[in-house]
């Protein structure tokens, strides 16, 4: 192994109170290269990397924990304090919540050499703008005097990496720093980590994606329930998985997986997907020309797709592409300037709201966060009884059958229905939303980001019930998301949109092999694969 | 809302309807008897509360203060509640210009601080329970209005209403089932809170002479009747301010358990 | 000839000093706190914070209207042309001499000479035509002054020290009248102003004058300089106030002011609570000055013009039912003691009768049977014809300590047990005489200060049925007796003073047997002062003190 | 929006306000049964003569159709006049200069005072234990709970009376002013701390504050740079309405306290219903409370541009 050892774990334990949340873990991370820490949430990842920086929160023991070449176990606060940001620091997962929005990024960054600092005022100014160049932040000195929240995504990713670095440390910890971010966004970051260690850093890199980290890292330790599970080189990991549980984490990677195939262990083998008739006369949902502005601002531009009866049209894009607002149009939430919907061939939008009421039951929506969608008030049951009865009864009792029937589709236990849907997790919830969703029957399903907020192995479940009720209810679907790998393993057909326009569509297997736009083929590269 | 919290709220609840609907329970004696002989006494076992200048017991009054002050409260707060709501709903449904109009009378309602409200009010009025009600809810209107206001128009464009019309729910079913009761849900907090506050002010224009009429066993009025015994009979004004700050506290911590906060702008 | 004090009374004090040392016959025994300063040498200078729980006067010139407190503030700059001696006696004291003529339809006053005005007007006769005018200008808006000078039809500059004043009738309590601050003599030049500037800066002879005015804060006093004593005394080195100035307060609180003088940021303050003054003068903390205020008692008075108590019995029910000993006894800590009569207990010609107030429960109810309230309804109230025997009782939350609020209360529960209904009105002072204006009352508590008996004339006298100019009537007890007019007017004019003293007395009786008063106790006019405060205790005619002898110790 | 549009809409919005409220008073002046030149001279306790009462009537022009009436009525408000309040003969602007100061003042201290005790409560409410805080949390809602008017009775009975430290009533120096301003600021504080104490623990656990901790800041530092500045802001927010109980306070405190004020000029002037006094204090306190709540909006357009907390 090259490179020098900046931390080495042995052993090394967190807990908080009686609940352990780390056991016996151990690790080295070596300057000049990276190491992945890999799981679902809860799996303690986290709590290890802070345990780093002396900011577990809980009780920390080892054999021995050595952090840039100091005793970690016997530091006092005021050692912890020169080590964090000078020889470890850390980059949080958004942006916008790890940049203080009430102040000027420039002082965020500055504060890192003012907490070692005998640098003077001048230099510490001088100091962040070079820090924030050698993240190519455009006009440096313009933004160190902006809030994070009058920045673009990019650039506050960029101040947020600017940040982990003004103190120079050797060793960074990127705690799910590209999680939630679009492709674009996840490519620059990992596009800077790799700087990082190219510069001789040691990067700790921690993330639930095993295909994100295939790119950048050496090596990989697969963590569960606090324990690492498996550890090794990253090729051998990847490659080889021994584990039960590493192999079920890179069998969760939707890309390059084929239609129809679970993703999942958990879930149930499908039956033989449907191979009815290939030419349907009508297709489920149709746009044309659907346009829309807000003030100058043109949001979507003469967007046309058609989404044919039991299959899947994936729309792909970067966030602000106006994927929202076509599914917005679609759904008939907000009128389109221009261009008509029609679902099962009659028009849907523009219409007046009473006379495609009727229509309506044969759309349903599922989003990206449901618990927004729920009345609060409601409980499991009472929103599926709500929904079977068309607004006029929550009381479950009275749809026992049919409600039933809708949590044995989606999977979920009949223990949960006097719950509050706040208290299921997230999986469990996307589920209930899309229970809602199949109550009236409907023919299209708009699903708008509907596993971006999941975890990959949560995701493949998700994703695999999609699947089967597809399979056996024949529900078109229009999938929006802006994971590539997502929309390749779930679409017949996908739409590119970029700027408010869809500037290429087809079949999905032709688009992701032989992209005909620039823009497209820029995505693509920056999509991580595993196969 | 926990359990615990639930049980202990519905306990605070009963307890008070309790006092309030039948004081004689608690306390069988009359609040108005008085006994010059027996002025000034501490408490004790005969007088748990102690006597008040004209040999009333304290306790007895304190317990039968309950159905006035609280009414004084609930009132207020119903009649700044039931104002909010209208304009509050109205405000957030109408068109611009009307909305517009209609923040600019609630700014200026609340442009004039409540007790300072309540003595205008009094001013062309004369002094008495009813004025302080009426002065109260106005002033407390504002705040609740702004609050059903921002509910309705967050609500009107949330997921949840969206989800309700994809589902195909028409408009009264989406305000019927959804869009009113959950802007109602935390101006329940917030009435529990603004109970308490009424109590208080109340009792701040009995202090200066403008609230309930002798010899009714208000809170208010007691505490103020004491506070000139304080060198002489603490416990005049201490069990009085007691229950205020009991009931004010009680309430609070209720709305908090329902999810309100501490503001009521 | 004897040296002349306007000190009066002092009860409460033992200050021996050279003014007033010889008048000291009636001053009581001493509980102030220093008797060890008997011997305290006057110190002049440093300025006396005088605390009032009364409301801030809204004009310090106490024509304008005419109450209590603006005759406190006045007292310190403005003067009389006549005093009371401490046996109760009227002297003169800007006046110099004064005559009566045979009809007693003439009285000529003659000044003094060498006083002059703070303005530096010279003290002539012009000044009293000009005040008398001025009380009598129904523009000034004066109730109190206006009605004790009411008699005066005209008024006639004899020479530039000498006024003669011609009356409508004879009046023998026109000295008595004339000694009250609310008769004092202002500066000529000054009235001339408008009313607004002469009422925050009113011009006086007194030994201190009015420097500023701050709204809710204070009213500034400072010496007058060139004070000359009307009446000379010898042991005064000169005739200037020891003190430099008085910063006269305004604290509502009760227990705020309480708190303010034992801290020591106020040295005197007035309206004391009555369980303040016992635990100050049990403890020997403070000094104690009470000061009954002459005229009326303190009393409740039955609006005898209206149902039901235009019917004697049930004025008599009223007043047998309450038992105001007990709550007097139980609320004041011995600070009042119960009156039975209409006079203030400084009144020498006051008639007392015990026995006409005594509780008793049975005769009330059997009054009232008598006077065919026989039903109740479902409140135990009394009902006849279908209307409850019910009482409006106004109260003036300016003009009445929370001790007498409490014991309106013990009546009000001590009436409802024979069938009473009392409706107790906590009102400020405007509503308080706007019902009164409008006769919405069956009780009320109105204090009224005159020097001498001839108050009862202005109590309860038909006459004073009829508002004044400010809108103010009297007689609250809606007395209308001709028999008592008649009397009352006998006694006013008489020189017989055995005549007027039975008169007066027949007077008394027929109010007191018409069952038309409640008399409670004199009208409390408590100070506490603190240990360093020597020399209070010199008062008006009214009662109010003066702080000319008053010095202050480190 | 810019700040010249901003400020123009402040403006506007406050002439709105301040006319809604003038015009509120006119009518309710109308309203009242009878003369309403005895209404403006003080009800009919007031007794006041003829001549005092075509005084009134000329001056308000009682004589005249509504309209003009009203029309009048606001030309002189538009002027700053005010009248002259019968009850103590003086231009209502006039006492309004002199007591207002007082107020403004006292209240802005009670304020400042309030805001540092529930700084001081919050930060202490983040490292107290269970007990610890739930101690703290009743405290804060009992503070909340207290009437003034007792409060600053127990404060004067304990301080002056009892030790002896603090002066009961005002005498113009600043130990006069601890008493009424700490009756005012306790249950202003009990408020603001919970609310405080929601957003510092907020800000405290956010993401931001542990990266700045990760780049190596203390405790304090980040409790001085990330938490103070997130636990302004709803307390900011709440200033507007924080400083308009205060005033409400303010008329209590004032007469517990005997400090001349709005609030005393206000209880004098309604017990003896001087309307012209009456209609200045309430166009000023609206006038305050639109001052202030400009400059709180003022203050968190600085603190946070973007409204990123709203």
């Amino acid at each position: 192994m090259n490179g020098q050892a900046l931390i080495t774990a042995r052993n090394l334990s967190v807990s908080f109170g009686s609940t352990v949340a780390v056991k016996n873990v151990s690790f080295t991370v070596r300057a000049g290269s990276c190491l992945a820490l890999v799981g679902e949430s809860g799996s303690g990842k986290s709590v290890t990397a802070r345990s780093l920086l002396g900011l577990s929160g809980g009780t920390a023991t080892a054999d021995a924990l050595e952090v840039c070449g100091q005793d970690a176990l016997s530091l006092s606060e005021r050692s912890w304090q020169q080590i964090r940001g000078s020889s470890v620091s850390m980059i949080l997962q958004d942006a916008l919540m790890a940049l203080d929005p009430l102040r000027p990024v420039g002082r965020e960054i500055g504060d890192a050499l003012k907490a070692h600092g005998k640098l003077p005022r001048a230099e510490r100014q001088q100091r962040v703008i070079q820090v924030l160049e050698s993240v190519r932040m455009p006009e440096p000195e313009r933004r160190a005097r902006q809030r994070s929240t009058e920045l673009s995504g990019g650039m506050r990713q960029r101040a947020l990496i600017a940040q982990a670095l003004a103190g120079n440390p050797q060793v960074v910890i990127a705690d799910e720093a590209t999680t939630a971010l679009d492709s674009a966004l996840t490519a620059l970051v990992l596009a800077q980590l790799r700087e990082l260690k190219e510069q001789g850093r040691g990067v700790l890199m921690i993330s639930h994606d095993l295909a994100q980290v295939a790119h950048l890292a050496d090596d990989i330790a697969v963590m569960r329930q606090g324990e690492i599970v498996e550890a090794g080189v990253a090729a051998q990991i990847l490659g080889n998985p021994q584990h039960e549980y590493t192999r079920q984490l890179l069998r969760a990677v939707p890309s390059g997986v084929p239609r129809f195939v679970p993703l999942s262990a958990a879930s149930r083998p499908l039956a033989a997907p449907m191979q009815k008739d290939p030419a349907p006369a009508s297709s489920a949902l149709s746009a044309n020309g659907l346009s829309k502005s807000f003030g100058k601002h043109a949001a979507v531009e003469s967007a046309s797709f058609e989404v044919p009866r039991g299959k899947t049209l994936g729309i792909v894009g970067e966030s602000g592409s106006g994927k929202t607002t076509t599914a917005r149009m679609v759904l008939g939430l907000q009128p389109p300037d221009a261009g008509t919907v029609e679902l099962l061939g009659e028009r849907f939008a523009p219409a007046h709201e009473p006379q495609r009421r009727k229509l309506r039951e044969q759309m349903g929506a599922i989003y990206q966060n449901p618990l927004g969608s729920f009345d609060p008030r409601y409980s499991v049951g009472q929103l599926l009884a709500d929904a079977l009865s068309r607004g006029k009864s929550k009381r479950a009792a009275e749809y026992r059958v049919p409600v039933t029937e809708l949590l044995e589709q989606v999977e979920l236990s009949l223990g949960l229905l006097d719950r509050n849907p706040r208290e299921l997790s997230g999986g469990q919830r996307q589920r209930l939303a899309i229970a809602r969703a199949l109550a009236p029957k409907p023919s299209v399903l708009v699903l708008d980001e509907p596993v971006s907020a999941l975890d990959a192995s949560i995701q493949a479940t998700v994703l695999d019930l999609l699947d089967r009720i597809q399979v056996e209810t024949g529900t078109s679907y229009l999938f929006i998301s802006h994971d590539l790998s997502v929309i390749e393993h779930m679409s017949d057909n996908v739409a590119v949109m970029h700027q408010g326009k869809i500037i290429e569509q087809g079949a999905t297997a032709q688009v992701f092999a032989a992209p005909q736009q620039e823009y497209t083929k820029l995505l693509l590269s920056a999509m991580p694969r595993l196969r | 809302m926990s359990r615990t919290a639930k049980i202990l709220s519905i306990a605070f609840i009963a307890l008070w309807a309790l006092i309030a609907l039948a004081p004689s329970v608690l306390a069988p004696g009359d609040p108005l008897a008085v006994n010059p002989a027996e002025a000034f006494q501490a408490p004790g076992t005969t007088h748990f509360f102690g006597t008040d200048e004209s040999g009333r017991d304290i306790y007895t009054r304190v317990i039968h203060g309950a159905r006035d002050s609280l009414a004084i409260g609930l009132a207020a707060t119903a009649l700044g509640m039931g104002l909010a709501i209208v304009l509050g709903t109205v405000a957030a449904l109408s068109p611009r210009w009307l909305d517009e109009i209609i923040l600019r009378v609630l700014e200026a309602l609340y442009a004039i601080p409540s007790l300072l409200m309540a003595l205008l009010i009094i001013a062309f009025t004369g002094p008495g329970v009813g004025p302080a009600i009426v002065a109260v809810g106005l002033s407390t209107a504002p705040g609740y209005a702004r609050l059903v206001r921002s509910q309705i128009r967050t609500l009107k464009s949330s997921e949840m209403l969206e989800a309700a019309t994809v589902l195909g729910r028409g408009t009264w079913l989406r305000v019927r089932n959804h869009l009113v009761p959950n802007a109602l849900k935390p101006l329940l907090a917030l009435v529990t809170l603004g109970i308490g506050q009424a109590v208080i002010w109340a009792a701040a224009l009995s202090f200066l002479g403008l609230g309930t009429p002798p010899p009714a066993p208000e809170w208010g009025a007691m505490l103020s009747a004491g506070r000139t015994y304080l060198h002489l009979a603490w416990w005049m004004s201490l069990f009085p301010g007691l229950a205020i700050v009991f009931v004010a506290a009680g309430a609070t911590l209720i709305g908090r358990a329902l999810g309100g906060k501490a503001r009521t702008t | 000839m004897q040296r002349y004090s306007r000190a009066s009374r002092i009860l409460g004090c033992a200050i021996a000093l050279p003014l007033i040392g010889s008048l000291l016959a009636s001053c009581s025994a001493g509980a102030g706190p220093d008797s060890t300063a008997e011997n305290a040498k006057p110190v002049a200078g440093g300025t006396l914070v005088y605390a009032s729980g009364d409301a801030e006067p809204s004009c310090l010139d106490p024509h304008v209207g005419g109450n209590y407190p603006q005759a406190l503030v006045a007292s310190q700059y403005l003067e009389s042309l006549f005093t009371k001696d401490a046996d109760g006696k009227i002297i003169p004291w800007l006046a110099e001499s004064t005559d009566v003529s045979e009809d007693g339809l003439t009285r000529t006053i003659t000044l003094r000479d060498g006083i002059s005005f703070t303005d530096g007007t010279k003290l002539t006769a012009e000044a009293i035509k000009a005040n008398i005018e001025h009380l009598k200008d129904p523009n000034t808006a004066s109730s109190t002054g206006y009605l004790a000078v009411g008699k005066v039809v005209d008024i006639e500059i004899v020479d530039e020290l000498t006024a003669k004043l011609t009356l409508s009738s004879p009046d023998n309590a026109l000295l008595e009248s004339l000694s009250m601050p609310w008769t004092a003599i202002e500066s000529p030049k000054a009235l001339e102003r408008d009313q607004a500037t002469n009422c925050a800066s009113p011009v006086g002879t007194g030994p201190f004058k009015v420097e500023s005015w701050e709204h809710q804060k204070a009213v500034n006093l400072v010496r007058n300089d060139d004070y000359v004593l009307p009446v000379g005394d010898t042991a005064r080195a000169d005739d200037k106030a020891y003190l430099d100035g008085i910063t006269w307060r305004f604290i509502p609180e009760a227990a705020t002011r309480y708190a303010a003088l034992q801290s020591g940021e106020v040295d005197v303050i007035d309206n004391a609570q009555p369980d303040t003054i016992a635990t100050a003068t049990n403890d020997n903390s403070l000094g104690h000055l009470d000061a009954p205020r002459p005229g009326a008692s303190n009393r409740i008075e039955l609006n005898s013009s209206k149902a039901p108590f235009d019917d004697q019995r049930v004025r008599e029910a009223f007043i047998r039912s309450v038992d105001a000993n007990s709550g007097i006894s139980a609320l004041y800590f011995g600070t009042a003691q119960r009156s039975y009569s209409l006079l203030s207990s400084v009144e020498p010609l006051g008639y007392t009768d015990e026995s006409l107030f005594g509780t008793d429960a049975a005769k009330a109810n059997e009054l009232l049977d008598e006077a065919g309230w026989t039903e109740r309804d479902a409140e135990g109230y009394r009902v006849k014809d279908g209307k409850r025997l019910s009482l409006d009782f106004p109260v003036s939350t300016n003009q009445s300590v929370p001790a007498e609020q409490s014991l309106f209360e013990q009546f009000q529960a001590q009436a409802k047990a024979v069938g009473f209904e009392v409706k107790i009105q906590l009102l400020d002072l405007s509503s308080w005489y706007g019902a009164l204006a409008k006769h919405e009352y069956d009780l009320v508590s109105a204090p009224y200060t005159k020097v001498g008996p001839s108050v009862l004339r202005i109590l309860y006298h038909s006459n004073s049925t009829v508002p004044a100019p400010s809108g103010y009537f009297a007689n609250n007890a809606q007395v209308k007796n001709e028999k008592l007019d008649g009397i009352l007017a006998e006694a006013e004019q008489t020189n017989d003073e055995a005549l007027r003293a039975s008169l007066y007395e027949q007077a008394q009786k027929l109010v007191l047997e018409g069952y038309y008063v409640l008399p409670l106790y004199d009208q409390q006019n408590h100070f506490l002062y603190g240990k360093n405060v020597h020399g209070v205790g010199a008062t008006t005619a009214v009662s109010s003190p003066i702080y000319y002898d008053t010095f202050i110790t480190e | 929006m810019g700040t010249i549009a901003w400020a123009g809409r402040k403006i506007g919005g406050a002439l709105v306000v301040l006319w809604l409220v003038a015009t509120a008073i006119f009518i309710a002046i109308r309203l009242i049964p009878g003369d309403p030149a005895e209404a403006i001279m003080g009800g009919p306790g007031s007794q006041a003569s003829a001549e005092a009462l075509a005084a009134a009537r000329a001056e308000y022009g009682l004589d005249r159709p509504l309209i003009a009436q009203y029309l009048m009525y606001l030309g002189k408000l538009a002027t700053c006049d005010f009248g002259t309040s019968y009850s103590l003969k003086q231009p209502v602007i006039g006492i309004m200069g002199e007591v207002l100061p007082n107020t403004l003042w006292l209240a802005l201290l009670a304020l400042a005072a309030a805001w540092v005790l529930s700084l001081c409560f919050a930060a202490q409410a983040m490292r107290a234990n269970r007990v610890g805080a739930w101690v703290g949390n009743i405290v804060e809602i009992i503070a909340a709970a207290v009437p003034h008017f007792w409060l600053g009775a127990v404060l004067i009975m304990f301080f002056s009376s009892m030790l002896g430290w603090l002066p009961a009533v005002d005498n113009g120096t600043t130990q006069g002013l601890v008493l009424p301003v700490l009756t005012l600021a306790l249950p202003l504080a009990g408020f603001l701390t919970q609310l405080m104490r929601d957003s510092l623990s907020y800000a405290m656990s956010s993401q931001f504050a542990l990266a700045a901790r990760a780049r190596g800041e203390s405790r304090l530092a980040v409790f001085w740079r990330h938490g103070l500045r997130h636990a302004a802001l709803p307390a900011l927010g709440l200033t507007g309405w924080a400083f308009s109980s205060l005033l409400s306070g303010a008329v209590v405190v004032e007469a517990v306290f005997a400090r001349p004020g709005l609030g005393r000029s206000l209880l004098s002037a309604v017990l003896a219903r001087d309307i012209p006094m009456v209609t200045g204090i309430a166009l000023f306190s609206a006038l305050v409370y639109i001052v202030v709540m400009a400059i709180t909006e003022g203050l968190e357009r600085a603190i946070d541009p973007a409204g990123a907390s709203s």
